[in-house]
């Protein structure tokens, strides 16, 4: 076993990325290499990870500001561990994805090994500090990926999702604050430790009830922007839209699952502390999230606005399986996070490589394409199927799971989502995709060539592991059901915490 | 006869001081002005040396001047910046004539604002202030441009009216307390508050306002640092600027505790409106140098926040351990604003230096920074790190300047104040991105220049120190603990 | 020792299905061979297995493994599913080899015999998951495959369209079925049992033991869920609208979906949950109902329209329509209505493959759907129209032929629910099955005989196909007469391999009233329950004993008199239609328009409804919940547009604000210190 | 012996006239005139509130904002004079390219 093999997978990556600055020409093939190792260690720790045990794993510590209580600690447990996994799979099969990127490559591909940083940072990082740092240096990366690479209203698009992502960090950072300095060590000195924080928050007489509930509503705010849930979603679509296709697929696979991970992580255990309104709060704004997501999604005329939509309406499974606070329901929503970065990506790349080979994402202007590009338009299917949630892929597992754990706590609200969600969701999904790939060719698309081989072997790629967690996903919900007890130690059930 | 070595902590300043007269007599007969650059440049470097192993504690000339960790830390921060600039300087000042005067009177600046940050006794600091002051009026009208001349016009007008201010607010402190030391005043206001007292702290406030930039104060800024040279707007946003902090600190927190509840309010109002309406002004500028300008408005607004919550910390139960943290944090952004604010304010001479090489004019337009990223990378990677620092980005000295600062605002309770902050940090973010859009995401609109050396040194290290900062702030964190000691009662 | 291979049924075909898919192309038609051979081993596995249950523990075949979370994967084969893996294997094997020339020469061939493979992959796993959710994941796969078939000349716009409104119509019905798998998976949840090592929630066994805990109302819920996501499948009223249209795709998928796959799907999931919809009060009611009608309905239908194979289609609705009445009506004859359903199913997947095989050697030839350009392709294609005939035949319940026997079954039993219950079923059924006789023969008639309406070229069907068709023809003709006594026995039977006590059901599901002598007989049949031949058998006959002779007879008449109906207009041409209906006819434009579910289902449920929703909430987040946000920017910008004129430039001014600034300060802070702020 | 509110009544009459020559003058040199009347009353304050206090600090602060003030004059003029040769007039309302 490598030792400070999380340190090991952030800094690989990170002097990839100066490397890939400097070699001009061959920036690709040191983005590949770099972006290889994270995913070797990645595998050598889940192959490591004990599943069974409660504890972080691959632990390193060391002091950075003694005087702040602030220390450089990693780790992972069940929470973070496949999202370590899900990261540097995606952060490979972009960069193999993006082959072809030729206009100032070199920036461009290390700009997605920073973006690597910055995740694999969030998600293993378990010193607040260092949290927020990580979870900051994330905006650079994708603001100039879209910014540089991006379509006619990059501008405006990387502006707001910039500014408006940077306020919900802020104020989530305020809230980190009201933590930091309501709880001392019992030496009396200040930590920014996290796991401490949060458990330090069910004292009732350090924290207030005013005053947890409003530590719990910034942190809350901070990772539902993220997610994004509705109704802050809107710098969703637009940064999709505008945002280069390797910009979208890292936007939608990982810095999204931030916010997730920051529920399972932060919100989670505070959930049994705070007030109980919160509870309906979150699963309205989960159930609004799934519905109203799924039927935008059904009005975009643009493709990838709709996949877009679309990631809006499947992060909402994640909150509701949270939020829903059962055993089986938190597993779900954990595998829903790790499913969707896996679905969203065959979106993501389908949609781009519509676009840069047909030259429009207008589902109007399409039709016929399955003719001329028929692999594609097998794996684009395979994607889609996945997406409305086919069994025998991974989507279906996770938004079963959630489902099937949430009814026995939010039982109307999962019934809403079940009635109002599911058809929709085929719906837009089996209509684009007959309306883009069937039907008669457009004789304008006559001479449309099939996708390109990196992308078509990307996009297999993720096909394959969609599938292979479709059908064994006991590979990570092993360790998802661990974490799952494991947020649930302080209280079992919301029954349990009066909710219901 | 005096013995030396007793005034060893105090050696920084006598040597710049002599350095200065020495210039300018050199500069009679000595052609070659660039050697004048780097004496000074050697001078201050050793003078930094020296104030950071000085020996603090001791109190000299009938304890009007003291050296303690506060003045050290003020001190250090001046002379880094004057050192910067005096980098930068190398390039700009070589060969032109009356390159001597410039070193003298920023080395005569700098010495200025040491006596400030280290004066007890409100005489000595009045006569610094006014040092620093007269020095930076000539230095903003130095190359006699247009624009110079209007700058530092208005600059001179308002400094001398405010410190006028200032001067009379003084008297009248002097006439209710019948002292000038400001430990003494501390004593002696408690005894007797007046309603004079009110206007005397509005008047000194106002004075100090004036060099701190806070609205309404802070109208000369914009267009001094718009229309004087480059490099004098760096030593004025980021030195004298800090100055001024360095004389409030001492006579608010010190002589005036006992006026906490009126300068609570006064600066809890001044600090909320300095930044918004440094912000949301700065959005509409399009000359980069005014939009700095209003961004350090903005930046003295969120210093300013240092104030309020060592005057809402009064009442805590750990109101010391609050009110350090306060101070320290806004030490820190002092220091890491002054960094930024000079590395900024160098790449403006830089990109006028590329602009005025083609005869263009109106160099300072943001339209200048199109494509900046291909034609002066260095320069243009340097200013998106500061820019990224001042919008408070991690991990950079910005960063870590608002954390603590903004920290403490939540710890005295001020939530209101840390929102308005942060939200005034999101809305600075777009003119920030704005100008980074253009120096990266816009086409270059003329060729590859070679950055000169001295820009590109001066650069260079301030991106080193802003970065440094950020990822090792345990040392400054430290360091600036000690200096907000000082001011705290024993 | 065939036990051991059980896995291999699902296992060979999804093999094929990945060669044909890689390999295909290269391959003579398509490699469609391999998904013969595939089937084929898989019927003799089923019969290796059937073969040896007997003796296996309890008479049934289960295997099962963990999954993930508290959810397994698992075989489990009983009679009831036994019967439908063979018939499965059997049926589709002869598709497919049918295909082999039906297809000889598409493109696409090797797509074709791939989507066909893991479509017949899908349907076996289905048949023999042992949990709920697994049987969901097959059901949902059989979707997708329909889908990819329907669709599969998707050049098509038609063909497009169609496969989506399948996927789409049955996803309706799944959602009703995924909420019952939910529900019920809570309610065994909420039981807190003490599982025992390989005891699973949602496997069927479980489901059987724990049944009887699960509060009535519950039940309820759940069966009519699983209700609709079998009406989804298997096409009943209102969801069949899918079920005409999947015509789009080859005859050969047609018959797979309509004979031996898809559809039957419904009836075999609601056959295999029997005993929770029999201790649910009034779930079998509504089966019975939804059942009857449909039934009748669809063959309303299928007077009027003269694609022959849109015929086909109504008429596989209106079978399926009378499988669930003959499950619905089971509230009076407890499982046995089990066997009766699924024979009716068995002998309906022959004959139905066989028409449709028969209609696709005839569209092959003559080139068109369209029955009024045929007529007279008996002189030409004796084979296919004799063949068809029995197909027909057995459809219409023609005496001794299979479908005689199991529709007999289903109406008799349907009249001992009239006399329990209501009428309203048998009378329905009565009703369609005049109609079932009539339609089926008019096809027959017009297209078959008479003189050619257009000319085609007029040549035999190849071996390969005619092949398949005489063996279905066979089993059209005589499977009833040799399986019908022992095969409701065997299937039956089914639940007591799993010791159901449906006495105790019925008391829950509210049977007992209704019908003494049902739940007496199945008192006693639930006491012998361990005998080897099953009392659903003596239910049966103590219903049969009951019943006049006219009872008996009306079948034979019924067939017989449809047909005559059918022969005096079409073939003997004595009367005309238009003599009893004309153009202006509403009733005959309602029929031709089927009822206008199209414009129903799709043009206002879907494209308004639905539609204008998803653009109203579009309009909301780009006014709103976005728009919100850019005023607000834009509030902000103007602001400082407004603040920035203050600097005028004008030193006095800039003198001046700091006046103003003081005054201000000093005034306010006054006022704040009085009136006591802090 | 004249009480100190009579000069502190001089020099705050002083100090307002400055203030208000400061904002409604447009010449540069009556600005300065102005500011000098500032410090002045400033002086007038300092000197005469040392009177009664035993320490001289008072007057020692006068002497140090004299000398201080002579020196900004000098500054002042100098920026004025090079201000003249430039633009040719001293009236200030007219100097107002930076703004907004």
């Amino acid at each position: 076993m490598i030792s400070n093999a999380i340190t090991l997978m952030i800094a690989v990556p990170l002097i990839g990325a100066v490397l890939c600055f400097a070699a001009k020409s061959q920036a690709r093939i040191v983005a590949l290499i770099a972006s290889l190792v994270p995913l070797f260690i990645s595998l050598q720790m889940y192959t490591g990870f004990d599943k069974t045990s409660k504890l972080m794993q691959f632990v390193e510590s060391y002091n950075w500001v003694p005087s702040l209580g602030v220390k450089y600690t990693v780790g992972v447990d069940g929470i973070g561990m496949p999202l370590v996994l899900l990261s540097t799979i995606v952060s490979v099969l972009v960069v193999i994805y993006s082959w072809g990127e030729h206009d100032r490559a070199n920036q461009f591909f290390a700009l997605l090994l920073l973006n690597e940083v910055g995740v694999l940072g969030v998600f293993t990082s378990l010193d607040f500090f260092l949290f927020y740092i990580f979870w900051e240096i994330v905006l650079i990366p994708m603001f100039f990926l879209i910014g540089n690479w991006g379509g006619p209203r990059k501008s405006y698009a990387a502006i707001k999702f910039f500014i408006y992502t940077h306020i919900a960090s802020l104020i989530m950072l305020l809230a980190i604050f009201g933590l930091y300095f309501t709880y001392r060590m019992p030496d009396g000195s200040r930590t920014f430790d996290m796991l401490t924080l949060i458990q330090a928050t069910s004292d009732k007489v350090l924290f207030p009830p005013a005053l947890i509930n409003l530590i719990f509503a910034g942190l809350l705010f901070g990772f539902l922007v993220k997610m994004p849930a509705f109704p802050f979603h809107t710098w969703l679509p637009d940064a999709h839209v505008e945002a280069p296709t390797a910009g979208s697929v890292l936007l939608a696979a990982l810095l999204l699952k931030m916010g997730g991970y920051g529920i399972f992580r932060v919100i989670l255990p505070m959930l049994p502390n705070v007030d109980k309104m919160f509870v309906t709060v979150i699963a309205i704004i989960a159930v609004l999230s799934i519905v109203y997501g799924a039927f935008l999604a059904l009005a975009q005329k643009d493709l990838k606005k709709m996949v877009a939509y679309s990631s809006v309406s499947h992060m909402g499974f994640v909150t509701l399986g949270a939020v829903a606070f059962t055993w089986l329901s938190i597993q779900g929503a954990m595998f829903q996070q790790f499913s969707h970065g896996l679905i969203t990506c065959v979106l993501f790349m389908s949609a781009g490589t519509i676009q840069h080979t047909v030259g429009t994402r207008i589902i109007a202007d399409l039709g016929g394409l399955a003719d001329r590009m028929p692999k594609f338009a097998v794996l684009m299917l395979a994607g889609f199927m996945a997406s409305l949630g086919l069994p025998g892929m991974s989507g279906f597992v996770a938004e079963f799971t959630v489902l099937a754990g949430s009814y026995a706590t939010l039982p109307f609200y999962t019934l809403i989502v079940i009635f109002f969600s599911v058809a929709i969701t085929a719906a837009y999904h089996l209509w684009s995709m007959q309306k883009v790939m069937f039907g008669p060719i457009l004789p304008k698309f006559l001479d449309v060539h099939d996708a390109h081989t990196y992308e078509i072997a990307s996009m297999t790629a993720f096909i394959l592991l969609i599938i292979l967690f479709g059908v064994q996903p006991a590979l990570i919900t092993d360790i998802m059901g661990t974490a799952a007890y494991q947020v649930m130690e302080p209280v079992k059930t919301l029954a349990q915490m009066g909710v219901i | 006869m005096v013995d030396l070595a007793h005034y060893a902590p105090l050696y920084a300043e006598g040597l710049l001081t002599a350095l200065a007269m020495l210039i300018l007599f050199a500069g009679l007969f000595m052609k070659s002005k660039s050697m004048m650059g780097y004496v000074s440049l050697v001078g201050l470097a050793l003078s930094l040396f020296l104030v950071l192993t000085a020996k603090t504690g001791s109190i000299f000339f009938f304890d009007t001047v003291s050296v303690d960790p506060l003045s050290q830390f003020f001190k250090a921060t001046f002379i880094v910046v004057s050192l910067l600039v005096v980098i930068a300087s190398l390039s700009r000042y070589k060969e032109s004539a009356g390159g001597d005067e410039f070193y003298a009177l920023l080395l005569l600046a700098t010495v200025g604002m040491m006596v400030v940050s280290s004066s007890i006794d409100l005489i000595t600091l009045f006569v610094g202030f006014e040092l620093a002051s007269l020095s930076t009026y000539a230095l903003a009208a130095f190359d006699k441009s247009r624009r110079n001349l209007e700058a530092a016009m208005k600059y001179f007008i308002f400094g001398s009216a405010s410190s006028a201010l200032m001067l009379f607010g003084f008297s009248l402190l002097y006439g209710m307390t019948g002292t000038t030391r400001i430990s003494e005043i501390a004593t002696t206001l408690t005894a007797n508050l007046g309603p004079a007292s009110l206007i005397a702290l509005i008047f000194v406030i106002a004075g100090f306002a004036f060099k701190m930039a806070l609205v309404p104060f802070h109208m000369w800024a914009p267009d001094t640092y718009e229309g004087a040279p480059s490099l004098v707007s760096a030593l004025l946003a980021a030195g004298s600027k800090k100055m001024g902090f360095a004389a409030a600190f001492r006579v608010i927190f010190v002589a005036m505790v006992a006026l906490r509840v009126e300068w609570y309010l006064a600066f809890a109002i001044l600090a909320a409106i300095t930044m918004t309406l440094g912000n949301i002004v700065a959005i509409w500028q399009n000359n980069v140098r005014r939009i700095f300008a209003y961004s350090s408005v903005a930046q003295a607004g969120y210093i300013a926040i240092a104030f309020v919550v060592v005057g809402a910390a009064g009442t805590l139960p750990n109101s010391a351990y609050v009110a350090q943290t306060g101070i320290a944090g806004g030490l820190l952004l002092i220091l890491g604003h002054a960094l930024m604010k000079t590395g900024a304010f160098i790449a403006t001479a830089v990109v006028a230096y590329m602009v005025l090489r083609e005869g263009k004019t109106d160099p300072d337009d943001i339209s200048s920074y199109a494509g900046l990223s291909k034609r002066a990378p260095i320069t243009a990677f340097c200013l998106l790190i500061f820019m990224f620092a001042l919008a408070g980005i991690p991990p950079t000295a910005g960063y870590i300047g608002k954390f603590v600062l903004f920290g403490s605002a939540i710890n005295a309770g001020l939530v209101w104040l840390a929102v308005l902050a942060i939200i005034n940090s999101a809305i600075s973010l777009y003119y920030y991105l704005r100008i980074i859009m253009y120096m990266y995401l816009r086409p270059a609109t003329g060729p590859k220049i070679v950055e000169p050396k001295g820009y590109v040194a001066a650069l260079v290290l301030t991106t080193i120190g802003v970065i440094w900062i950020g990822v090792n702030p345990q040392p400054f964190i430290d360091y600036a603990m000690q200096a907000a000691a000082v001011l705290l009662p024993h | 020792m065939f036990s051991d291979f059980a896995y291999l049924i699902v296992g060979l075909p999804v093999l094929a299905f990945v060669l044909c898919l890689f390999f295909g192309w290269h391959l003579p038609r398509g490699g469609g061979f391999m998904t013969v051979l595939a089937t084929f081993v898989g019927l003799i596995i089923s019969w290796g297995i059937y073969k040896e249950m007997p003796a296996l523990p309890n008479g049934i075949l289960h295997q099962s493994m963990p999954w993930f979370a508290n959810f397994n994967v698992g075989i489990l084969v009983d009679p009831l599913a036994i019967a439908m893996l063979l018939m499965i294997t059997f049926v589709v094997t002869l598709i497919h080899t049918y295909a082999n020339a039906y297809m000889d020469g598409d493109p696409g061939a090797a797509r074709y015999f791939a989507e066909a493979a893991l479509f017949t992959a899908s349907m076996l796993g289905l048949v023999y998951s042992d949990n709920l959710l697994q049987l969901f994941i097959f059901w949902e796969l059989v979707g997708l495959c329909s889908y990819l078939l329907i669709g599969f000349w998707y050049r098509k716009p038609s063909a497009a369209a169609a496969a989506k409104k399948a996927f789409l119509t049955t996803r309706v019905g799944d959602v009703l079925f995924l909420l019952g798998i939910v529900l019920l998976y809570n309610n065994m949840v909420s039981l807190n049992l003490h599982l025992a090592p390989g005891e699973y929630l949602l496997q069927f066994p479980v489901i059987y033991k724990y049944l009887a805990l699960i509060p009535p109302t519950q039940l309820t819920f759940v069966a009519l869920c699983l209700l609709g996501g079998a009406v989804g499948k298997s096409g009943q009223f209102p969801l069949h609208v899918w079920l005409p249209d999947a015509m789009e795709g080859p005859t050969t998928v047609s018959a797979m979906i309509h004979a031996a796959t898809m559809v039957t799907a419904g009836v075999y999931l609601v056959a295999r949950m029997f005993p929770l919809f029999y201790a649910a009060p009034n779930a079998l009611t509504v089966v019975a109902l939804v059942g009857a009608f449909t039934a009748l309905f669809a063959a309303t239908m299928g007077l009027t329209t003269f694609d022959i194979k849109r015929v086909l289609a109504f008429s596989t609705v209106s079978q399926l329509g009378f499988m669930m009445a003959g499950l619905g009506v089971g509230s009076v004859v407890g499982a046995a209505s089990v066997g009766i359903s699924i024979f009716h199913l068995i002998g309906h997947s022959f004959f139905k493959a066989l028409l449709f095989l028969c209609a696709g050697s005839v569209i092959h030839a003559v080139g068109t759907n369209d029955m009024r350009e045929m007529g007279g392709v008996g002189k030409y294609m004796k084979w296919t129209a004799y063949t068809m005939l029995i197909g027909g035949a057995s459809l219409a319940g023609f005496p001794l032929t299979t479908g005689f026997f199991s529709k007999d079954e289903i109406i008799v039993t349907a009249y001992e629910y009239g006399l329990a219950q209501s009428f309203i079923p048998y009378l329905f059924l009565v009703l369609a099955a005049i109609l079932t006789a009539i339609y089926t023969f008019r096809l027959w008639f017009v297209a078959f005989t008479g003189e050619p309406r257009s000319d085609y070229h007029k040549h035999e069907s190849p071996w390969l196909m005619l092949g398949p068709l005489c063996i279905l023809a066979v089993f059209a003709l005589g499977f009833g007469i040799v399986a019908q006594g022992g095969f409701y026995d065997y299937v039956g039977t089914n639940f007591d391999h799993y010791g159901v006590n449906f006495a105790e059901l019925g008391v829950i599901g509210g049977h007992a009233i209704e019908d003494a002598e049902g739940v007496a007989a199945e008192g006693e049949h639930a006491v012998a329950a361990e005998g080897e031949h099953g009392a659903a058998a003596e239910g049966k006959e103590g219903g049969d004993a009951g019943e006049p002779w006219y009872i008996q007879i009306l079948p034979i008449i019924i067939a017989l008199g449809g047909i005559l109906v059918a022969a005096l207009f079409y073939y003997l041409h004595k009367f005309d239609p238009s003599m009893i209906t004309s153009e202006r006819d509403p009733i005959r434009k309602l029929l031709l328009k089927g009822y206008y579910q199209h414009e129903i289902y799709t043009q206002w449920f879907a494209e308004k409804v639905i539609y204008g929703t998803a653009i109203v909430c579009n309009m909301i987040d780009i006014k709103i919940v976005d728009g919100a946000l850019n005023w607000i920017s834009e509030v902000i910008v103007a602001f400082g547009g407004g603040v920035r004129r203050v600097q005028t430039g004008v030193v006095q001014n800039y003198i001046t604000a700091v006046m103003l600034g003081v005054v201000v300060l000093v005034v306010v802070i006054e006022i704040a210190l009085q009136v006591g702020f802090v | 012996m004249i009480p100190v509110e009579l000069y502190i009544l001089l020099s705050s009459v002083m100090f307002t006239l400055g203030l208000y020559g400061l904002v409604t003058q447009r010449n540069g040199i009556k600005l300065m005139m102005c500011i000098e009347l500032l410090l002045n009353s400033a002086n007038i304050n300092l000197v005469a509130f040392s009177a009664n206090q035993p320490n001289a600090n008072g007057q020692v602060f006068a002497l140090f904002s004299i000398a201080l003030a002579a020196a900004e004059a000098g500054v002042g003029f100098a920026i004025l004079i090079s201000l003249y040769r430039l633009y040719g007039t001293i009236d200030l309302d007219n100097i107002n390219a930076l703004r907004w």
